[in-house]
């Protein structure tokens, strides 16, 4: 029995529950959120590889104690290989995708607490709620669960928005509630419908009911299914048509909860479109659609970070766009392109959170984010300006930096499917991204100041500048070692493939 | 039998309650479809659901919609 | 029997999905909006129970007395029931987000117009 | 008048249309300009992957958006005036997205 793998999730559950209660007492918040945030990256890093069966039920193949005396009409069939219990696997890609979001996940905690004078319990439960059910879809095996905790995922998202404080924040959350209200429902559905074709929620047994004939594979109720399901995939994670919502919603979030809602976006991206490869790669359609949809939302969300003037709008749609390369990897659907598009999910996740919480500077220094109304900011904060020039040059892909090797393979990826056109568009918009992330770095920071700009003498907690040049070395290490990320990365891509 | 009027209360109940005026009407009509679908339930065999759905559906459900109206305005404007 | 059950429930569950997607779209007012919203769900929990549902069959509530062969042969699938009971709760607690979200907008406003507040 | 003032006056007139009354910055103008040039050439190159299933339509289609991209000129601020924050305009973009999606599903697999 492995007891870290649910512990994963339970202890961020458990103490966000329990931060809700404590509402005007600073300090014991402060010790027990700063506590849970350290144990988000650990546990899952000294967690052994494993599966976990709640309520202690594995498939009958493995318990051989309760088969015996059974009739051959269950264990002589595919009954006694089926999960009977909620099934959580936690294999070397989980694990490293588990640290990475922990490691964000604690930043924006850590940060969140300095940055204002009293800790907000209700912010931190927030942070630890989302972070936990996205933990828990990245670790499900069972489609039913994942819908749940996707469920709570929206909740806390539409939760750090209304905390936030920023203009408008109330419209956007009331927003994305009603089109989730449409989009959920729809995806409950698909599961159904799955669910009542194979008799099953649990994953893997899906796969092989499919795969050994025991439903028709091209049944149109399956069809209607992927779907359903895509539909549900793209709501989740803000691909087109939800582009305009999510990147309003990061917008209208705090730095620090930007930084986590995109982490949860890149997470459950991969969570989802991880389950649509295992249960639909034999629909030909489905590798084709997902491409496609990734071409649309990188061009639409490059082009429309463009013209954005608000900065923190634009890089939310620069992490719509961003999401499209992901997307290009697992529709490649080979080795090659999967572990490409798990590991450049990866570096996304940092590489946006980091770009984030530095712009998110300028906001506490100013209370501005209208790139018009900014300039000169470069005398103001040398160290954060320097630091958020590396993070641009690492979300275009420039070496040494993670997404360069990323971009790299997956470049290789499609030449080696035989798809050059994919290539060119990604260096082609990796390109227009360092554009226009050089534009807003030269409006906001190069410019000479303009005359009306208000700037508050308050210094930059330590702790932001702490976070940004940890975000700088995984950056680097990945850039410089991807052998550690892909090693991690290629056993999943391989078993998908 | 008794089944078909369940869904056809349904139906014609949501759609009752989407074309009221009132908005107070609107939310406690809103009650009329949650309780025949927890009579529906019990009919497809899912009794502990059908409890589930009668507290939650033609209790919390309307009541929850009342006082939202009862706190901003009872027009449709 | 001019439909049988189950194929006349599932259409039930999509017409209250329609008629949900309907006033969503085309309501202006913000709480009809989430009436609509609340008949999307309602419609989905319908689907899956209707998923669940066996012509002919028994509840699969196993009492003393039942002989255990005609019970496993005639209880209708327990499993999606089990997943609407979670669904039913969740839609719940949703709405009353929704519904404080609009509390605190109509303050600001002073309507429940979509146009106005939602609108640009 | 070169094609830079030609392409800044197609956009304050497009700016018109929809009146929208802030000024056109020569950064708003060239960001524009950009957007304009990327959108066209990566539809341009994703078009070409129409080479998998015909050949000769891929040819035709090629010819044919670019025509239709030089004739529309000024699509990107069409574009962007598309894709506002209003939750008429996204919610109607949701429907058609699953009427698109599921039709598209049914379509490209019973007959691909």
């Amino acid at each position: 029995m492995n007891y870290l793998i649910p512990l994963m999730v339970v202890i961020p559950i458990t103490c966000a529950l329990f931060l809700n209660l404590l509402h005007e007492r600073t300090r014991t918040v402060k010790a027990i959120s700063i506590i849970v945030a350290l144990a988000l990256p650990t546990v899952p890093l000294i967690a052994n590889y494993g599966v976990q069966y709640f309520g202690g039920y594995p498939p009958l193949a493995q318990n051989p104690t309760i088969a015996v005396g059974l009739p051959t009409l269950i264990t002589g069939t595919a009954l006694n290989i089926f999960h009977p219990a909620i099934t959580y696997v936690f294999g070397s890609a989980q694990k490293l995708m588990i640290v990475i979001l922990g490691f964000i996940a604690l930043f924006a905690i850590y940060i969140s607490l300095y940055e204002v004078k009293k800790a907000s319990g209700v912010y931190a439960y927030l942070m630890l709620m989302g972070t936990a059910s996205i933990i828990a879809m990245l670790l499900s095996d069972d489609i039913f669960n994942l819908y749940v905790f996707f469920e709570i995922a929206a909740l806390a998202q539409v939760g750090i928005v209304l905390v936030s404080k920023v203009d408008y924040n109330y419209e956007t959350a009331l927003k994305y509630m009603i089109l989730g209200s449409i989009a959920s429902p729809l995806l409950l559905i698909g599961i159904a419908l799955l669910l009542g074709v194979t008799g099953n929620v649990n994953i893997t047994d899906i796969v092989y009911s499919i795969q050994h004939g025991l439903v028709n594979p091209q049944s149109p109720v399956l069809l209607m299914a992927c779907s359903l399901i895509i539909f549900g995939w793209l709501y989740g994670t803000g691909l087109p048509p939800f582009h305009t919502i999510k990147s309003a919603m990061y917008s209208k979030a705090l730095p620090t909860g930007a930084a986590l809602l995109q982490a949860f976006s890149v997470f459950s991206f991969v969570a989802i479109g991880i389950i649509i490869l295992r249960i639909f790669s034999y629909l030909p359609f489905a590798h084709i659609f997902i491409i496609g949809i990734s071409l649309v939302a990188m061009t639409l969300g490059i082009t429309m970070a463009i013209t954005q003037t608000d900065f923190k709008r634009l890089i939310a749609y620069l992490a719509v766009g961003e999401l499209g390369y992901i997307g290009i990897g697992l529709g490649l659907g080979t080795a090659l392109g999967i572990t490409a598009g798990l590991f450049q999910a990866v570096n996304e996740a940092v590489i946006t959170a980091f770009l984030f919480i530095g712009f998110g500077t300028i906001m506490y220094k100013t209370k501005e984010t209208d790139m018009r109304k900014l300039g000169g900011m470069l005398v103001e904060t040398p160290k954060s300006a320097l630091l958020v020039l590396l993070a641009g040059l690492a979300m275009a892909g420039v070496p040494p930096f993670n997404a360069f090797q990323s971009k790299l393979m997956l470049v290789q990826a499609s030449l080696n499917s035989g798809l050059p056109e994919i290539a060119i568009i990604m260096v082609l918009l990796s390109i227009v991204t360092f554009m226009t992330f050089m534009r807003a770095f030269h409006t906001i920071y190069l410019r000479p100041k303009p005359a009306d700009l208000e700037i508050k003498n308050e210094k930059i907690p330590n702790i932001t500048l702490v976070a940004m040049v940890a975000f700088l070395v995984v950056c680097l290490v990945f850039g410089l070692f991807p052998q550690i990320a892909t090693n991690f990365l290629q056993g999943m891509a391989m078993s998908i493939a | 039998m008794i089944e078909y009027i369940f869904m056809i209360t349904t139906i014609l109940g949501s759609i009752i309650c989407l074309m009221q005026r009132d908005l107070l009407k609107a939310a406690i009509l809103t009650g009329i479809p949650g309780a025949s679908l927890a009579f529906l339930y019990q009919y497809l065999q899912a009794p502990d659901v059908a409890l589930t759905q009668a507290i939650v559906g033609s209790a919390i459900i309307p009541v929850f919609f009342a006082l939202a109206v009862y706190r901003t305005r009872r027009v449709e404007d | 029997m001019i439909m049988d059950t189950q194929l006349a429930s599932l259409l039930t569950a999509g017409a209250l999905i329609v008629i949900g997607i309907f006033g969503t779209l085309f309501l202006d007012n913000l709480i009809k909006k989430v009436i609509s919203l609340a008949f999307i769900g309602d419609g989905a929990n319908l689907f899956l129970i209707a998923m669940g549902y066996k012509v002919g069959g028994i509840v699969y509530i196993f009492l003393p007395g039942m002989s255990m062969s005609n019970f496993s042969q005639n209880a209708s699938y327990p499993l999606p029931f089990a997943l609407v009971l979670t669904s039913i709760v969740i839609g719940a607690s949703t709405m009353a987000v929704m519904l404080g979200i609009i509390i605190l907008l109509n303050k600001k406003y002073g309507s429940l117009s979509a146009s106005k507040i939602l609108g640009e | 008048m070169n094609i830079y003032d030609i392409i800044l006056k197609k956009i304050k007139d497009v700016r018109m249309e929809t009146g929208d009354d802030e000024p056109v910055s020569n950064m708003a103008a060239s960001s524009m300009l950009t957007a304009e040039i990327t959108i066209i050439s990566t539809l341009l190159i994703a078009v070409v992957m129409l080479r998998l299933l015909n050949k000769t339509l891929m040819i035709g289609s090629v010819v044919l958006i670019f025509v239709l991209a030089i004739v529309a000129m000024p699509i990107m601020p069409r574009l962007k005036r598309e894709q506002n924050d209003s939750l008429a305009s996204m919610s109607f973009y949701v429907i058609i997205g699953l009427g698109i999606i599921v039709t598209l599903f049914y379509w490209g697999n019973l007959n691909g």
